[in-house]
């Protein structure tokens, strides 16, 4: 722990990429705030993530990165966790990398329970590929010219499927509110489990018309559900603009603890079985 | 002189258990100090059919699939033509089989050596629980001159979690079937004493790869891979790695590439279907310069092809099957034993030059069950790259172009791995230079790397030579052998190393060659093409190139290469 | 529509390669069943299929049919039917093969509400490579080699799936009852947008603890539910043993229906825009 | 004679609006009989970046990126470094630029052409909305020649959705950079009146697609394929087709192979990583003989690699990349123009012979945008094989080995497709002699089939060849043009059908030739192998494989192949 840490120094000195004005900055912030806030070290901390502008934010963070393929983010942290348990892994995407392409790893993230965090940047957007619809952009979103009319299939729910595929934590934070997102990453990492936050993070380029969340985004005022009744009642019904932790289960992680540490002549015992 | 052997079948519809007489034959064998291979063929049912258990008992240890059978047991002769391809009969072989069943006339009409027993009727007055392939195990045992303790001591043992009266039956039986064996005039080839090991290829590539040091295995069960898979799931847990069964190879290549990335080695094994999932994550762990070694036990193909039988027709997307400048490592077990050797060094190798490894094994290697000496182990120990330093530069330029690889937890050597091209830093980066330094070291710490004498297995003299790779090795120098008997000397070269081509060593073995004959099972001669693009051949190249399912044949090689002689 | 066709004029000549006693087999009967109760033309009916011993079912059929690469066959079932909409598409597969490899196909498919049928039978098993683990086996199931001390996993719950991804109508069946299965898969059929059907079907070989089954599956005694509240209450408590419809929707077909029938130069008028 | 050409780069911060400033004086110039390219280039920025808009004006339809620039227009100097790799000036450069900001020393180092004009402080008194990049479009429509008035009628076009005074400010501002023009010597090639088009290489092969019959797309956006799609969406809808977006390219290709099984021809696109996850799914094409066409519009590689730069070093999994023995079609469009021809030909192949076609198109041919003549289309009608008969059997074995196709809703030919091996029927089969058959049936359709003379593009004469594809052609061309001029002749081949390779016309075309250079865009060199692992040359073979991001230099190959004479 070293407490003297700011969040700007958690920084990289690489200059993101990324379009004046977009959310995925938001997200960089609260990262680098929450790292602050728990003065993790540095050394071990790992953010790992697939392509698409917000899969970009590992190397602008001053600690160790996997920038991986299209949609396997997921699957890369929970190697890495399942092999280096003592380290704090961060999985991060966006809605396309995550939701899309990246789907099944997601549900089967949530399923297995490992104990990591996994950030959705979403924009409703393809933000790094120009602009095409990703799987939760309204069903009447007109501006991508692959599909002139909308996409016309009904969005993707990320919160009601993580629920539905077995995540012990779900959150929902807002690159227009970086500090309560901040505080939000920071509870995903002390969950012990598969921490999914949800992070609306604006497209200003594609997708103007999120400005308006701002109005639409609100802290969620009643605690956490910690029944799965409950958070569907929510996830089935709600437009996806309540923020805070929105669910929180306690579950087995997995892997399970090891029992006892391996044997010296464990090896020698596994080939002299083979002996006739 | 090709070696005596001896080749038995035992074929039985499902539930006659002719598998497990196959397989306590052969133990008994080998612990009698006999050498030896066991392959196992089924019916298109997934449990419940036809299946034959395929023995060939050897002098040596080459071990090759039978053509011929000296010796068919036949349980039942239900489905018994689904084994034509694959079980040879000709007037020589003697026919053991139950009394009850009428003979195929297919069979009789080749062989008149046919010696009927009661099997059922003889198992069931034994004992109540009596099965006939336990007699038949016993007939076999006393056949080959085999203890017959030894032979109720391993039943007794694979019986361990069976009630009391099933290990009785089993024993009784197997007393039973000894007495009742015919006389005969098998020749048996000759034992020798030393210790011998029972094992499959995929047994023994799972065992190298935990010795070379894997401790994470990610994967999605395939056939022919799954049994690797299953025995490194308690062979991990034995030495304290872990086992990820993955939703998809996607998953599984990428858990991989992790685990890896946090410096824990890491192993993946599939067959073609999986092995084309995995390829866009190849080329990631190439870019970003992460260790990874892949098995891929090939089976027969194109598609899902047919998932049960060997081929060796995966060469093509191993060595080309990646996006963009993709430079890796490509290798091929020899043999069985082979396995352990190959495998083990494709980690090491996957591990010092940071980059993936795919190891080529096949259905027949694989799934195959041998008895074989102590197997050789790679012992190479490679030094790691220089330890980071304060400037730590994750894809810093060096001369044998290998970079010291910082793993998380390492102090202050902070980095992102990107398989966006990127500079020396990791920096993404479009530069030209970049592009340029960065495809050039990737290539050059493969190509310049000196792999020494393991590239490959080389007998024989004489001016034609055979190169193949993997499970051709056993075919060519049998068919090199018959040759020898006909007074033509003809050279092996059994490649190890596909990838990177060792141009120079090959060149050297085949010097003062005039002809080769590159054989391989499959059929678009891949690695014909292959060679041929890599490499000046000072010697007229044939093609040799056969598809399974069969097995490749060494009389049929042999005397394609007589042929290429004559002219 | 010809209704002289019995259940056994719709299968072929081909001998399955099945256990004796798989559960694929009473599936098998059940759409054969189906087709003869709706009279279906076998010209005009295709049965789409992944990799594994349920994927096989397509060809024991006496109709078109298209067995594809594991994990694939929902996406080869829905470009089928946005080709060919006069079609009858049913797309079949095992556990494995939907849930594991294909799940992402699986979620998008019920997003995008194709009117299709999904049969996915179900063994908590692979059967086809010799029984591991699959996404549904119970967590503490310990008879695979690859997972002895039991997968360790939360099981995949289907239905709950598919409802947070949007399936239009979810059924379940069991191959101990085909009558029922046929009225199912019938009622799928006419269902207009994507129908699944979760058939539950005992392997046998590698989970013969599943002849228990038949006395744990009940037929469903309230009618199916419509509001995805009701139907989530259901699907996140359940065992997954109730069977019949267990919920319906209505919502608009993708794709939607086009406009006026092309022009005949349209592709005349395309090249002319490149004029300058 | 190399043809007269004038290249301008016209360079400006986001915002700046530099591409639609080129954009509409390519239109304008083309309008007006001219031929040229415009090829664009951004910053790593996702917007707001720095962007270039890259001219080259030529005399004929020979487009090779420019290597010199005769004209650069800067906006602004901001991240001018970013693309020193690709605007290359010369003390003949003659530079015009905004006076308000200091032009860098290395540029001013280099030529001292420099004209300053106050582009900012012009458009704001020109009108409130007015902005630098119509000035400057009126700048250089007036260098050009070209008249105002098309060059305001063209913005008006462009800018018809944004509000009236938006049309309005660019109408003056064109006006005013016309009067603004400084006077030149700028050498400008002439113009001719024929009809043009105005078309990217993508939106050329969106355009074939439709024509040849494709119905429906199912797709995943990736740069640079995905205007592609995006035109293709717009299109599909007027003949009457459906676009899917995908959930990824595993869906993509399978929804392919649904509408092919159903009888509607079907495409996608993608790129390097596109392709890799695709590679399984070809190899069921391939299997269950179900046509389809892959447009790969080739990107820096290996992995993520360099998205938005050109390379040709997709070849290798193109030709390669699936597991088993999967033969198939591989086809490279030969510039901007012939996207239209081979995608039409592509998509007629694959449908016709029942088997995947993939398109290797690159970022440089797919995404520039050039004036084109009417381009040539594929008008080939192949004869659908014989109608199925009574007793169908999907995979007969025929003399050509194209079986009859029948489609669900065909009354009585019901089968099962099938990636299994299988029997005529499709039944599966792990038979030695349908496995055999198939695996030969599936090749021989695509060997013996005669391709006529569409296989590749052939020029020139003389002792030396230069061999290539895709996107190399041009640059081949324009150095074999300079060549000549230096009294060497050269012949050029241009591959168009890469797999099957046409040997023996290749080998036509190539004889009496004594040294072949073998050209190519990437690091290993992948054409060069491929050929030589494929034929036997009489010839001494060299290679010349350059990587991106840089395009292929005509002058550097001209040197190289002038080495080779001279050795
Ligand atoms: C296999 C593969 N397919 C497609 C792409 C192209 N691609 C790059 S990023 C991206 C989507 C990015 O969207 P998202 O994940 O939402 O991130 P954003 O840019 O919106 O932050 C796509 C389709 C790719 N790189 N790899
Ligand atoms: C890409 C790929 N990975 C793995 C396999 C191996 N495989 C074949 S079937 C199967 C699972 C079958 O399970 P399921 O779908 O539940 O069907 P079941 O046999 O149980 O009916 C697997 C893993 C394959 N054919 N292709
Ligand atoms: S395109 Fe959108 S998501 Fe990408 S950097 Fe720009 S604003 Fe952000
Ligand atoms: S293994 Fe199981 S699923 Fe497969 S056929 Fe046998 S009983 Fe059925
Ligand atoms: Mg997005
Ligand atoms: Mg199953």
């Amino acid at each position: 722990m070293n407490k003297a840490l700011k969040a700007k120094d958690y920084k990289s000195d690489i200059k993101p990429i990324w379009c004046p004005g977009c959310g995925h900055y938001s997200v960089l912030n609260a990262i680098t705030k929450a790292m602050a806030g728990l003065g993790l070290d540095k050394d071990n901390l790992a953010l790992v993530s697939g392509i698409g502008c917000s899969s970009r934010l590992p190397a602008y963070v001053d600690s160790y990165g996997f920038h991986g393929v299209h949609g396997r983010g997921l699957a890369v942290a929970q190697g890495l966790k399942v092999a280096r348990p003592e380290l704090t892994v961060i999985a991060l995407g966006g809605d396309g990398d995550g939701f899309s392409i990246g789907g099944n790893h997601f549900m089967h993230a949530c399923r297995r329970n490992i104990n990591m965090v996994y950030i959705a940047m979403d924009n409703e957007v393809y933000g790094m590929t120009k602009g095409q619809a990703s799987p939760t952009s309204p069903e009447d979103w007109l501006s991508s010219k692959l599909t002139p009319h909308g996409p016309g299939v009904r969005p993707f729910k990320p919160a009601a499927v993580a629920l539905a595929s077995g995540a012990t934590w779900i959150g929902r934070a807002y690159s227009g509110n970086p500090n309560q997102m901040a505080g939000l990453i920071a509870e995903a990492i002390e969950h012990p489990g598969f921490s999914f936050l949800h992070a609306l993070s604006q497209c200003i380029t594609f997708c103007p018309e999120q400005t308006d969340w701002k109005s639409i985004v609100k802290e969620r005022a009643e605690p956490a559900c910690t029944h799965h009744d409950q958070a569907a009642a929510v996830f089935f019904n709600e437009e996806g603009f309540d923020t805070g932790v929105l669910y929180t289960q306690q579950r087995a992680v997995w892997p399970p603890q090891q029992g006892s540490a391996p044997r010296e002549d464990a090896l020698d015992q596994l080939a002299a079985k083979f002996r006739v | 002189m090709t070696q005596k052997h001896l080749s038995i079948a035992i074929t039985g519809a499902g539930g006659a258990g002719v598998i497990s007489c196959g397989e306590l034959l052969l133990q008994a064998w080998g612990r009698a100090g006999g050498r030896g291979l066991l392959r196992k063929a089924f019916g298109p049912q997934i449990r419940g059919g036809e299946s034959a258990a395929l023995l060939k008992l050897t002098e040596r240890e080459r071990y090759t699939a039978a053509e011929r059978y000296d010796l068919l047991v036949a349980m039942d002769w239900d489905n018994y033509a689904r084994f034509e391809d694959e079980i040879c009969l000709s007037a020589d072989t003697l026919v053991i089989c139950e009394e009850k069943k009428p003979v195929p006339e297919a069979v009789s009409a080749l062989t008149s050596h046919i010696v009927t027993l009661p099997f059922a009727a003889e198992a069931r007055s034994t004992h109540q629980d009596g099965r006939v392939n336990m007699l038949a195990l016993g007939l076999l045992g006393k056949l080959l001159g085999l203890p017959v303790d030894s032979l109720c001591e391993l039943a007794a043992r694979k019986l361990t979690k069976k009630p009391d009266p099933y290990r009785e039956a089993a024993e009784l039986c197997i007393r039973r079937g000894a007495a009742l064996s015919p006389p005969s005039e098998l020749d048996i080839p000759p034992r020798s004493e030393a210790q011998r090991w029972y094992i499959s290829g995929n047994q023994c590539a799972g065992l190298a790869a935990l010795e070379a040091g894997i401790r994470l295995v990610a994967a999605y069960p395939i056939t022919p891979a799954s049994d690797t898979l299953e025995w490194l799931a308690g062979g991990l847990e034995a030495v304290g790695g872990q086992l990820i069964q993955a939703e998809d190879e996607l998953a599984a290549i990428n858990m991989c590439l992790g685990a890896a990335f946090g410096g824990v080695p890491a192993f993946t094994a599939t067959s073609g279907p999986g092995l084309a999932l995995m390829t866009e994550s190849i080329g990631l762990a190439v870019a970003s310069e992460t260790p990874v070694t892949i098995l891929n036990v090939q089976r027969g193909g194109p598609s899902t092809g047919i998932p049960t039988k060997s081929e060796q027709s995966d060469l093509n997307i191993a060595l080309c099957g990646m996006h963009g400048d993709a430079p890796h490592l490509v290798l091929a077990p020899l043999d069985i034993a082979d396995c352990v050797f190959t495998t083990g060094w494709s980690v090491k190798l996957a591990q010092h030059l940071q980059t993936a490894a795919i190891v080529l094994s096949d259905q027949f290697i694989g799934q195959s069950t041998a008895i074989i000496s102590d197997p050789d182990r790679c012992n190479f120990e490679f030094p790691a790259a220089s330890a980071a330093s304060g400037d730590y530069l994750r894809y810093r330029l060096t001369e044998s172009g290998v970079s010291a690889l910082a793993t998380p937890g390492d102090p202050g050597c902070r980095f992102t791995a990107d398989g966006l091209e990127h500079n020396e830093k990791g920096t993404p980066s479009a530069n030209n230079s970049d592009h340029q330094q960065q495809l050039q070291k990737r290539l050059h710490k493969l190509t310049a790397f000196d792999y020494g004498d393991s590239w490959g297995r080389v007998s024989g003299d004489g001016q034609v030579a055979m190169v193949g790779f993997g499970s051709s090795s056993a075919a060519m120098e049998e068919a090199a052998e018959r040759l020898a008997e006909q007074g033509i000397a003809v050279r092996v070269v059994a490649l190890r190393l596909l990838s990177p081509l060792p141009v120079n060593a090959l060149q050297k073995a085949l010097s003062g060659c005039e002809q080769v004959v590159v054989v391989e099972q499959n059929h678009g001669k891949q690695l014909y093409h292959y060679l041929k693009g890599q490499m000046d051949f000072e010697q007229t190249l044939h093609s040799y190139a056969v598809p399974g399912p069969v097995p490749l044949s060494p009389v049929q090689i042999a005397e394609r290469v007589a042929g290429e002689v004559g002219q």
